[in-house]
């Protein structure tokens, strides 16, 4: 148990309902669209994967084939199990086909649509199998080897070189970690396909490719098999290219993904249309798969100052709550971000922060939120910045935060040595051990100045909903109301890969999907 | 007890003691060989006195070590030259005073984060209106016609614009110094500016945390501004550089 | 306001009266005896100083001439005041004579003992009231330079070079430190004499000398006038020169010292009868000079477990409180010491440390207590031990501690080098800003495991009290009772400097000190 | 990503980086000179890519350092050789049984902290019946008669002592270390031993958080033991190298 404020539950359930209404608004914008991303990731759930010579991948090939054929708006599945009725071949072969200049999927005599489709749902059919099987392995691994109590201590690697990350990562695990992230190279979000193969090279992370995920998680297995403690692997579905990696995540079983929207346009200047309906799709995959997504309110802060700029997390964090739970996200899947980020130089500081984090905490009490430690304020000071991590470790145990992102001593100067992550687990490690049930053990003084504050925040972010449901989500972007940053309706990277789905437009992934979803959250009521 | 700065040498607690703390890893196992490992190590690279004082296994064959020791050598402090945008600092409304006089038109800026690079904050702090620490960004000079083209741009498009706007000075950001990227980014929009004749017409200014003038210099850069610059110390410079190039 | 606990009142008022018990049984004790070192203390209040050609003290050499006599029971200043009226020297005068050998002051004809005590009282009114220029000096100070906020920073400076302290000392007091400690050399307190003159070496500390504490003052006053903030000055009266030191620091206007006799006699062996004895006129010379006292107990915890010998340092405090009030201080100037030591690997560690730190505040609510940091469980991760310490800052300034001596990050390693003592302060300051009115705002569950561990150590503390009211101090010494340290009555240093006060026994300075403190009690209540 | 451990280097993030932190303090009054400065003395230590990444003004003319650099040496980590006492580990019975076969009789142990070190904690872990870490001390070991004189005690009394209770082993605790009054101490014991004609006669040990073997065989001991020393592994070793000796 963690600390209890008392809220103004009226103003949560008006602020929810404002979100609902924002969701939906954006959903109704989302299901009449479809973008490259999405289907190239529908071509690499059926079973398309592998580069051209010229080293592009597979799936970026056929769907601009379609789509310099103007037909993407059907779904590029369609041509691809057409094209295998019509050559008997794999839906590789296909591609590879394709690829080679061999085939033009659209120029193919097209069998009776409903053959097609029915030959789209049986190869769906498979590729949601598959899924469910990863699903059910880790449903198994964590059976067998359980983790730890929350917070789960969640460190990231970043070498670029993924046999690096490996041995990194291996050891963050028996040092304490719950979850290692593998951070991205600094551009990969904003390539309009996927890297393919092992990598050993990457500016400030390394790429995130099918083969890297596949040999991270074997590793990790490894580990939890020898440390009885299932360690949980992250990357990041963020960036122009959300539904695809989602798809490789639920076929390499990641257990977490970074999947935001608002993240990419804010901070990437992905375009926004492109990146909300990409995100539908991808933490559709992420829903089914049973992953966690993480939201990446906690950035805002970093542009825009952490007391000022409260409120926009929490609004955030409603909208995202409900696109989440549209998408086929459980509560329980809904890692939803924030951060302690207010400048220590302020005075009372360390109050500011438990209010705003056990508000969140009370908000969403289902949601593992993921809580950001400071990097804004980081400096090269190192003791000072291990010291201040481990005021961010106490707040989150007092808190009962759910992922508690370990922040690095090294913060304002590399990307994390060995040494820096041994040294963060270790700080993580006492400060829980130590404050473990300290959040049982006091509580809130009623009216004082934390529940003033989460007050003032929360009615801060019922505002800004209210506002924001009149106005639309997107022109709330467009005039800057999160993290000091304006993004045009139609600038930024990706508008080009936006299709406006056509009547016959078919995605064999959506309902099965959907409907399973929907049956699971039925069943849990 | 009185500091000689021909022969200063690091301070724990007596002066010329040389005492330093030193932490790192050595992908070796731990225990006494370890242990012993660590202090050969500083031992070859000169340092006297090791202490290993603290060693941590940190798995998969890691070793983490923490270690004092003392430093046997001294540095001249007296001869230290270091250098430094070498123009006098003028406030906001000098500044604009003095191009208003010394050059009479307002002069265009442009800047962008370039390569892969999204940290904005940091240009934006110099460029924006709102500045940075209580400082006006550029954007409030009168006498300063402002783009900040944003993050991510790549060098070719930063060279296009500057072109486009007929840019007087080219202001580029870099955060991200893994792996030497920045070297990498800011050698190659030199090499696109000399290409396309654009070098010598433009006052080139780089910045970031780990961005020095003197690095800026080697780079062919006219000047570059490290972590904690505030906008006027970037605008004043601007004014007077430009001013002397074009006399 | 700190966090407040429900503790049980009939629990500590047992308690107090059972120390008040020990107390006064000691007192009767200690009335009937003097000691060497009391003795050249109050020849250093009359004016006797320096060395002589071998460096001995003058004030050794003076009480060693009258105690060979056999008449130290008498009181040396009986027989200096004596020397005065027959030479018409100075005391200074006399005291070189006997060093040189040229006067032997108990063979000197004997003034009729009413002029002689008159002459005496005279001198000692010489003293007393330079003794409250000095105390009215620092109120000056006080007044032009206030002090923070409490908890107090304190950090010590221990180069063995005065000149290189002083430094130290300034650039700590510009880092944000409130109090200044001069750490001694190792050997110092086993030392029955008091060095003489500027020293620039000793082992882990400076000597305490009567020209290093000017030396120091003069640094501090500089730094103090120019911060705005007056600076204390510290230095240790434990040892087998407690009250001579007491005399020193009175006339250089230090503003605390530490000053326990358990301490010597648990941790430098030293005679507990001599201490004890020496340990009163000490105290009353401090009481009188304004100076705060800080107590020893701390030290229990580091070489006793810290959990289960919680209630020793409890019980202790109220011994020393008891011994102080005796002694003419204030509960203003009882600086009980208390300290962070529990093992860190200790599950709720941070609970049970709050519970202490806490309760000592609620039981001595007047007392500045002096709460000492983590050095047991220090170790040569100076990482894990910056994040030790912080969390003993929050300890601190949650529970309202008076005086928070802070903890450096090498404590395993060296005394404290300056970037030690620098991060240290920046440290405490970070800590207590972020965390100034989280004592204000949050409350103790009541009956939780924070309460109850207070009510445990309580009750432990009130039954090691009893059983000692009924032995006697002395023998729960002999017992191991304090510290896991068994000292005998008749053991240890210094012993053979102890005499019985005969019906002749004279002292100038015990009845006009008493007055005054008595009537300035009185004048409080 | 194979490690070749005949070249050992500092870890930071990938195989051979050579990364090392440091701190330190210069006597320097903080600015662009100072950080220079600091960055300079690194080099000539010989270090590269020496970054400074915090500097701090800590008042009077000093300024505190953090800094990071790459350590351009290596070492051969299958080439070191650490002194350790030369005994196979032996347990509490084992110990006693040996004791009783090859020596026949109770070995009398004296041990004390010497000098004015007051710092008892660690040789009570060793020396008393409680022991350390859950290992029983040496007085618990019936084949072992031990005496503990405590804390602050001079060399000529140990050695008067252990004369008087004819020691076979003396053991000494030296903690604090400050302007390594440990080595004088240590020395003078050994003096007044050889002086006195003792030193064969005894299997001399000294301990302390600070003390190695082989600090401890320069300085005339038996062994030396350092910081987490547990009690049976001292034990073990006098069993086994006095029988030796007395063969
Ligand atoms: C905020 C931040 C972000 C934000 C950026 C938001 C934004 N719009 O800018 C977000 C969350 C998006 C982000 C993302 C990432 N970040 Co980041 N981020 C930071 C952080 C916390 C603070 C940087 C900052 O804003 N500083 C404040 C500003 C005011 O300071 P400044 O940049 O130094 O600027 C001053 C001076 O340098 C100078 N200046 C700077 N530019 C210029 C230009 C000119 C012309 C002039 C004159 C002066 C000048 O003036 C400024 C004012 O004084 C730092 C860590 C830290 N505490 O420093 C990491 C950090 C910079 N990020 C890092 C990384 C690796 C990333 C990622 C690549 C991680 C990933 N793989 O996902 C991503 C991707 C971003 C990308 N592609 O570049 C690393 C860089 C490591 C390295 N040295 O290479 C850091 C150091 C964190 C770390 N230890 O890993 N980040
Ligand atoms: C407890 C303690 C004290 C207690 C000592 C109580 C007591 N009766 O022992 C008290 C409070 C009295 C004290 C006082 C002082 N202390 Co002290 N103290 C410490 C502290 C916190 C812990 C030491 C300890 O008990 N360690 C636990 C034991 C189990 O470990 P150990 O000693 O290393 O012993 C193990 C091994 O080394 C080995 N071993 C040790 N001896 C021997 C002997 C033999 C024969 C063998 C085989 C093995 C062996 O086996 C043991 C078990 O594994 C340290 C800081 C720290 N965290 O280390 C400072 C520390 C040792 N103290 C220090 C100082 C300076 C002092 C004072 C001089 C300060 C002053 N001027 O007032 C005083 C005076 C004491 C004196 N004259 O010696 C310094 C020493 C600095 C230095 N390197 O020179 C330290 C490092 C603190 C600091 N950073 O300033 N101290
Ligand atoms: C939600 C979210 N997505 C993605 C990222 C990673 O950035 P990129 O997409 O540039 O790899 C972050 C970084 O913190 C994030 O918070
Ligand atoms: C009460 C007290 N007196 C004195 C000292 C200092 O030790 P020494 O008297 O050996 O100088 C301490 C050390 O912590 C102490 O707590």
């Amino acid at each position: 148990m963690s600390i209890q404020l008392r809220l103004d539950q009226s103003k949560i359930d008006a602020a929810r309902a404002a979100a609902q209404a924002i969701a939906q608004d954006i959903q109704s914008f989302v299901d009449r669209h479809t973008t490259v991303a999405i289907e190239r990731a529908v071509l690499r759930l059926l079973g398309v994967d592998g580069v051209s010579i010229e080293q592009i991948p597979l799936p970026n090939i056929v769907v601009d084939t379609v789509a310099r054929a103007g037909r993407l708006n059907r779904g590029v599945s369609f041509f691809l199990a057409n094209a295998m009725l019509e050559t008997g071949l794999s839906a590789q072969a296909v591609a590879e086909a394709v690829a080679a200049g061999e085939l033009d999927l659209v120029q193919l005599p097209q069998h009776p649509p409903a053959v097609v489709q029915a030959k789209l749902d049986r190869l769906a059919q498979v590729a949601l199998d598959r899924i469910c099987t990863k699903r059910r392995e880790r449903e198994e691994m964590l059976r067998q080897y359980p983790s730890g109590e929350q917070p789960w201590l969640y460190v990231i690697v970043a070498t670029g070189n993924i046999y690096e990350d490996v041995v990194q990562a291996k050891a963050a695990a028996r040092a304490g970690a719950d979850i290692i992230a593998v951070i991205r190279t600094t551009g990969q979000s904003l390539l309009d396909y996927v890297p393919y193969g092992i990598t050993t090279e990457g500016f400030g992370g390394t790429y995130a490719t099918q083969a890297n995920f596949a040999l991270m998680r074997q590793g990790l297995d490894e580990v939890s098999v020898e440390l009885g403690r299932y360690i949980r692997l992250v990357n990041y579905c963020s960036g122009l290219c959300m539904p695809e990696i989602a798809a490789m995540g639920a076929i390499e079983r990641l257990d977490m993904m970074l999947n935001d929207a608002l993240y990419g346009i804010l901070f990437r200047d992905i375009n926004m249309q492109r990146t909300l309906i990409d995100q539908f799709f991808s933490r559709l995959i992420n829903a089914y798969a049973g992953i966690i997504i993480n939201t990446g309110e906690d950035n805002y802060l970093t542009t825009a100052d952490a007391l000022e700029a409260a409120h926009t997390v929490l609004a955030s964090q409603f909208i995202n709550e409900q696109l989440g739970l549209l998408a086929g996200l459980s509560h329980e899947q809904l890692g939803l971000g924030h951060a302690f980020e207010i400048d220590p130089a302020v005075e009372d500081s360390f109050l500011w922060e438990l209010a705003q984090a056990a508000m969140a905490r009370q908000i969403f009490p289902q949601a593992p939120l993921k809580y950001m430690p400071p990097t804004k304020h980081m400096t090269g000071d190192i003791f000072q910045g291990y010291l201040l991590n481990g005021m961010f470790n106490l707040a989150g145990v007092i808190t009962g935060q759910g992922i508690q992102l370990l922040g690095m001593l090294t913060e304002a100067i590399h990307t994390p040595f060995l040494q820096d992550r041994f040294l963060a687990l270790q700080n993580a490690r006492y400060v829980m051990r130590a404050a473990r049930h300290l959040g049982e053990e006091i509580s809130i003084k009623p009216g004082g100045r934390i529940e003033q504050r989460a007050d003032q925040v929360l009615s801060h972010a019922l505002a800004l909903l209210t506002r924001i449901a009149d106005i639309g989500l997107m022109t709330a972007l467009e005039q800057g109301l999160f993290a000091d940053i304006k993004r045009s309706r139609v600038g930024g990277k990706g508008l080009e890969g936006v299709v406006q789905k056509a009547p016959d437009y078919y995605n064999p992934f959506l309902a099965p999907m959907q409907q399973t979803l929907a049956t699971a959250a039925g069943g849990e009521r | 007890m009185q500091s000689d700065l021909t022969q200063v040498r690091p301070y724990g607690d007596t002066l010329g003691d040389g005492a330093m703390q030193l932490s790192f890893t050595l992908p070796v196992p731990i225990g006494p060989e370890a242990i012993e490992a660590g202090k050969q190590l500083l031992e070859k690279m000169g340092f006297q006195a090791v202490s290993v004082v603290h060693v941590a296994d940190m798995g998969e064959g890691f070793t983490f070590f923490v270690a004092y020791a003392k430093c046997p050598i001294s540095i001249d402090f007296t001869a230290i030259q270091v250098p430094q945008a070498a123009t006098a600092f003028l406030d906001f409304d000098a500044t604009n005073e003095f191009i208003r006089q010394h050059i009479g038109r307002r002069l265009v800026v442009v800047g962008a984060c370039i390569g892969s690079d999204a940290h904005t904050v940091g240009l934006d702090a110099i460029m924006n209106m709102k500045g940075y620490a209580g400082e006006p960004g550029l954007e409030r000079y009168p006498m300063l016609e402002v783009h900040n083209l944003g993050s991510q741009v790549q060098s070719e498009e930063l060279v296009a614009k500057a072109r486009e706007l007929e840019a007087d000075v080219i202001l580029v950001s870099q955060v991200v110094t893994q792996k030497d990227v920045h070297i990498l980014n800011l050698t190659q929009l030199v090499e696109i500016l000399e290409a396309e004749g654009l070098r010598e017409k433009v006052l080139l200014i780089c910045g970031g945390p780990r961005i020095s003038h003197e690095l800026a210099l080697e780079l062919g850069y006219d000047a570059g501004f490290g972590a904690g610059t505030l906008p006027p110390q970037v605008a004043s410079f601007i004014a007077q550089e430009f001013s002397q190039r074009n006399k």
